[in-house]
């Protein structure tokens, strides 16, 4: 086994009102950053893990997501590569 | 009727429960551990309001794991009576027993306040003792209560008559200056197709006394209550 | 215990750094204290020792500079059951019922980070009372930000009540109350100071004193980090541009941890398997179990080898200065290790022995079996060194009090009061902090009677009839001005309040926020200052129970408004006649207890008005204001109040419009004729801030004349209530001045939110962690 | 100008305490993923903002980062590439 580092990127699902994002852009403007059209604001987690091989650890983590760590109702995930720990 | 109020790690308006059924209802209540499988017999459950596991990673998400929520699974798929109230509303519908889901309000603050609630059906078990179009008011104290759900979902609960409670304003009209938190069509409440499940983000347990402000929660109780003793005389 | 000197054993650590005289001035420590704890330990102090003594004898842990004045308190009255020294103070309510309360400072963890520094904050003082074997059952908070203008300073505002609100209202204790103050004073050093009542039953009452020998020494709750590393000597510093860079020194709060370690505190409290419990605050683990040792003259030793780290390679000085939040220090009972660690395994947290009580006078600390720090008897606690400062009157601020408010020009518009009027209800610190508290589960545990926007909370206790009311005040601007007076105005101020719900002011807590003691300028104030809320204390029989000091607020543009907040508990003996401050019938007659003055110094209507802190705060004499709060108590225990709302920031004619339209869902207009006081300026009469003065509907005003005359004090039928539609009215001689109560009550209500949601969203999104 | 999409990542800073991660971690074990050791949960926004390139849009992120998407005292940020939106 070998540890992998893994990245889940885990956004409010395009269509749904992401006030979050809203917020953060209204705030980049009252800034002066005025080129900004448009910010979504998700989770980013980043999981340790033990597995034979990088497959395996992104495998496992995509079980993760669809238990627990993404809502499926409201959001939807995406697994980054997995690198050794 | 036996009232099992659920105690999660973080759970913090289970003793208000507990004092609304017992002080105010009159019934018995008992405490039941998350990581038991027993709810000791009771008759009603009640997911209770707080921050179970602190409502980190997302409202509900990992108290639908505890081992007692397969008991409390498996009591509402009986048909027996759930009250899903604030964060239990929210482990609710991360457990599947509701549909939907609650989001991050819409002005990303808590809000704690007396709100104004038009009852939108009283031929649920949990509303009888009320009357059509009745508006109550009963505390909102949440940060993650904007209810979501897909168009159709929304059509069905609605067609159902499964929209139980809306936020409306003092003269029982829906508008958007009473939303609390942006929910979709106003739902502050609603229940599942079987009827035995009621998600609220509202809490009548905070509304059964009017030195607190408000009595208007506690025909919800009696309500049950009396929808127990019916099903026991049959 | 006797002082012996210690044994030679201690060895420096390899890696540790030389003790240099640039180092020991890095650990705050003056030569002169160096001196003393060579002398003390008979040889030069290791790094660790260094350390220890660096926190210890911090301002926030030894009070060096303010212990001398705070002796000069009173602390003591037959209800009080705890006073000062302990984690909290606590008072005696009814039915073998009690109180435990106490207030904190969090000032500088705030100004660097808002959000963890207010979170944290609140952990701090939940602990401080639950410690004591209490249920904490409310909070309260008093906060000071410079002027909302600034975008930093709103940055800093809707950081801190966000921080406020999501630790309170995760852990389940409702924020009942508390103020909020803007003054360009604070721009740089804000203040956030939060209070915690919590209830027990007189047996229940928990102490935190080490005893019996060979007794373990255990470690509970959150694992020890880096985090806050030096906090305690970091709030005894002033803020400057070195501050940023102790940033990592950050703490992180986690209230979910802080639920559970609640709950498995009390439940082990009440299991009789432990002597004692302290929490692990402000210098952490070195002074938790220096001080439990020193209250119970006892000797311990600990092993930082047994310490739960969250990180890898942490050495004995990180782990015994760690400011890790969440962590408890437990004295057991010998041999009941096995059922405190189950206790908290229910709870899903550890519980680890760490040390022991020990027969030889010494404070000992090892890593494994080499002694890294030892020092005789309970020495580090009692040994350090106070100070008295000479003191001086800043000159600045005495010609500032010898300015005469009333040669200040008006400005054209003041022809019309009303303008002014709506004007002071749009200054943000007299405006409705609805936009606060909205943030804060107000209700929670279903005992909240009276929550936020009243003058005084009230809560209701299970197991009696009778209810506390909670309030906490200051006005910095006072003290600033004159101290003694502005000390004896924080503590009547407090006990108007408690006294308007209808409750007997009992106790306080205090907290002085304060500039650098070793100014005379500052030491001045400080001592007039307590020397003013000790006059007040004794009059009122307000014993102070507890508190807390936080100096060196200031940075290089100088130092805040010397601001002592108080936090006052009342008791209800009954719940028959809560009172609330709002109007609540048309038709009621509004009586004044107290008297109109022509002052007008240091009122907040030269502040907001004129931008000018000037004259001298209105006198205040707590003789004259306890007869008030005993004719009020009076008039309220027979019933003949409606409601009582205190005269104090913008006097008396925000104090009436106030009363009309602080409740959004219940308003009221009123008609007032004040001609009996036509030859006052009229800026005075309706915006001075005098003292002692309630305004009081009844549909009983012979009664209330009545209650009033029977205990001295001056009142008078001013008005009566009206319907909201009849607007504000107010006769004063010839001048008639009226207006709607739709433009006063938008200013009152509107004012703070319309500032924050137009340049809100920068709070919302970087400062808290907790976007998930 | 063209639009770029630009993805940052915000982590809690190493060595502060991570409630949120601790969290995750547990009930990921409590659900039998016993091969995870460590979780950091951090933000995860994705920007739109119109350049002149690539680079450029990354610089402007980058100021908007330290001006405000990042809490300077708690966190750490990184900054992805800028593909065209
Ligand atoms: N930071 C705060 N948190 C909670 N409640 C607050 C806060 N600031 C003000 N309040 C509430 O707003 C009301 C008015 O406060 P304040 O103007 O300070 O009253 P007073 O002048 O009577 O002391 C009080 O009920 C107080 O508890
Ligand atoms: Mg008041």
């Amino acid at each position: 086994m070998t540890r992998f580092r893994v990245a889940v990127e885990i956004v409010p699902r395009r269509g749904l009102l992401d006030p979050q994002g809203k917020a953060v852009s209204d705030a980049l403007h009252t800034l002066g950053f005025s080129t900004v059209s448009d910010v979504r604001v998700g989770r980013h987690l980043v999981l340790d893990t033990d597995a034979a091989d990088a497959d395996a650890a992104r495998a496992e983590v995509q079980r993760m997501c669809e238990q627990l760590l993404a809502n499926p109702v409201t959001e939807d995930f995406h697994i980054g590569s997995a690198e050794r720990a | 009727m036996k009232v099992g109020i659920i105690r999660f790690p973080g759970s913090n308006c289970d003793e208000d429960a507990y004092h609304a059924v017992v002080d105010h209802l009159g019934a018995e209540a008992v405490f039941c551990w998350h990581k038991d499988h027993d709810l000791q017999g009771a008759d009603l459950v009640i997911l209770p309001g707080g921050f179970s596991y602190g409502d980190y990673l997302r409202p509900g998400a990992i108290a639908r794991f505890s081992p007692i929520m397969q008991e409390v699974v498996a009591h509402a798929k009986r048909g027996a009576p759930v009250l899903a109230i604030c964060n239990g509303f929210q482990i609710a519908c991360e457990a599947g027993l509701l549909p939907g889901a609650l989001l991050r309000n819409d002005h990303l603050k808590f809000v704690c306040d007396q709100v104004h609630l038009r009852v939108e059906s009283i031929g649920t078990r949990f509303t009888s003792r009320y009357h059509v179009d009745q508006v109550i008011t009963i505390p909102v104290a949440h940060g993650d209560g904007r209810y979501t759900a897909d168009g159709d979902v929304l059509e069905r609960l609605e067609g159902d008559g499964h929209v139980v409670f809306r936020y409306v304003d003092a003269a029982g009209h829906v508008t958007d200056a009473a939303n609390p938190n942006g929910s979709l069509r106003n739902i502050a409440g609603i229940c599942n197709s079987a009827g035995n499940v009621l998600g609220m983000m509202p809490h009548p347990e905070r509304a059964v006394d009017t030195q607190l402000g408000s009595a208007d929660g506690l025909p919800l109780l009696h309500s049950i209550a009396d929808s127990l003793m019916s099903e026991a005389l049959v | 215990m006797s002082d012996t000197q210690t044994s030679s054993a201690v060895q420096p650590r390899p890696g540790d750094p030389e003790i240099t005289p640039a180092l020991i001035k890095e650990h705050g420590i003056t030569p002169a204290e160096y001196e003393r704890v060579v002398e003390m330990l008979g040889r030069a102090p290791t790094f660790t020792e260094v350390g220890i003594v660096s926190a210890l004898w911090s301002e926030h842990c030894s009070y060096k500079h303010s212990r001398p004045l705070l002796r000069t308190l009173p602390t003591e009255a037959p209800w009080v059951l705890q006073g000062p020294g302990e984690n909290a103070g606590v008072i005696a309510v009814k039915d073998g019922i009690a109180v435990a309360f106490k207030v904190e400072s969090h000032n500088h963890p705030s100004a660097v980070e808002p959000y963890q520094g207010a979170a944290t904050g609140v952990g701090g003082i939940l602990r401080d009372v639950f410690t004591m074997g209490a249920r904490p059952i409310a909070l309260l908070n008093s906060l000071r930000f410079g002027p909302l203008t600034s975008p930093r300073v709103r940055y800093l505002f809707s950081g801190v009540v966000k921080g406020i609100g999501d630790y309170g209202n995760c852990v389940g204790v409702p924020t009942v109350g508390g103020e909020v103050v803007f003054d360009p004073s604070y721009e740089g050093n804000p203040l956030v100071n939060a209070m915690c009542v919590g209830v027990l039953r007189e047996e229940e009452l928990m102490l935190a004193v080490a005893q019996g020998v060979g007794n373990p020494i255990i470690a509970v709750g959150a694992r020890t980090g880096r985090d806050g590393i030096h906090g305690a000597s970091f709030a005894s510093e002033d803020l400057s541009a070195e501050s940023e860079s102790k940033r990592p020194r950050v703490q992180v709060g986690d209230p979910f941890t802080e639920k559970l370690l609640l709950e498995a505190s009390l439940e082990l409290i009440r299991s009789g398997h432990i002597v004692a419990i302290q929490d692990m605050g402000a210098a952490g683990l070195t002074s938790s179990s220096a001080e439990m040792a020193a209250r119970g003259d006892v000797g311990v030793t600990i092993d930082t080898l047994k310490v739960p780290v969250r990180e890898e390679g942490m050495t004995p000085y990180e782990i015994l200065l760690s400011e890790s939040q969440e962590r408890m220090l437990v004295v057991a009972h010998r041999g009941r290790e096995r059922e405190v660690e189950a206790i908290l395994a229910r709870w899903d947290l550890e519980a680890v022995v760490i040390g022991e009580v020990i027969a030889e006078p010494v404070y000992r600390v090892t890593e494994g079996d080499r002694v890294v720090a030892e020092f005789p008897g309970t020495r580090l606690v009692t040994d350090c060194p106070t100070y008295v400062i000479d003191s001086v009157e800043s000159p600045v601020l005495a010609a500032a009090r010898a300015r005469n408010p009333h040669d200040v020009p008006p400005l054209p518009e003041e022809i019309n009061p009303m303008w002014t009027l709506e004007r002071l209800l749009a200054s943000p610190t007299i405006a409705s902090k609805a936009w606060v508290w909205r943030q804060y589960d107000s209700m929670v545990r279903t005992s909240t009677l009276v929550g936020p926007g009243s003058d005084a909370a009230v809560m209701r206790l299970r197991g009696t009839d009778a209810g506390i009311a909670l309030s906490i005040d200051g006005n910095g601007r006072y003290v600033a001005l004159d101290p003694l007076v502005g000390g004896r105005i924080a503590v009547c101020e407090a006990a108007r309040n408690v006294a308007c719900a209808g409750a007997r002011p009992r106790a306080i807590t205090n907290n002085l926020n304060f500039g650098n003691p070793t100014r005379p300028e500052v030491y001045f104030q400080l001592k007039n200052a307590v020397a003013g809320m000790g006059d007040a204390c004794r009059v009122m029989e307000t014993p102070v129970t507890g508190g807390n000091v936080s100096l060196y607020n200031e940075n290089p543009q100088g130092a805040i408004h010397p601001t002592p907040t108080v936090g006052m508990v009342g008791v209800l003996d009954t719940l028959e006649h809560v009172t609330p401050s709002a109007f609540q019938r048309a038709g009621d007659t509004i009586v004044l207890l107290g008297d109109n003055t022509d002052e007008l110094g240091a009122s907040e209507y030269l502040l907001h008005l004129h931008g000018l802190a000037i004259g001298a705060p209105p006198a205040c004499d707590p003789v004259k204001e306890r007869a008030l709060v005993d004719a009020l108590l009076h008039a309220i225990s027979h019933g003949h109040v409606r409601s009582a709302h205190d005269c104090s920031d913008g006097g008396l004619a925000v104090a009436l419009t106030e009363c009309a339209m602080m409740r959004r869902d219940a308003q009221f207009g009123f008609e007032v004729d004040l001609t009996a006081w036509a030859d006052l300026p009229l800026r005075a009469l309706l915006f001075g801030e005098a003292q002692a003065r309630v305004v009081v509907s009844t549909d009983q005003p012979d009664a209330v004349l009545a209650s009033a005359a029977q205990f001295g004090v001056p009142a008078h039928i001013i008005g009566r209530v009206t319907a909201a539609d009849a607007g504000v009215e107010f006769l004063v001689g010839d001048v008639s001045a009226r207006l709607a109560l739709t433009s006063l009550a938008h200013a009152f209500h509107n004012t703070i939110p319309d500032i924050m949601n137009a340049g809100a969203a920068h709070g919302d999104t970087a400062s808290s962690s907790s976007i998930s």
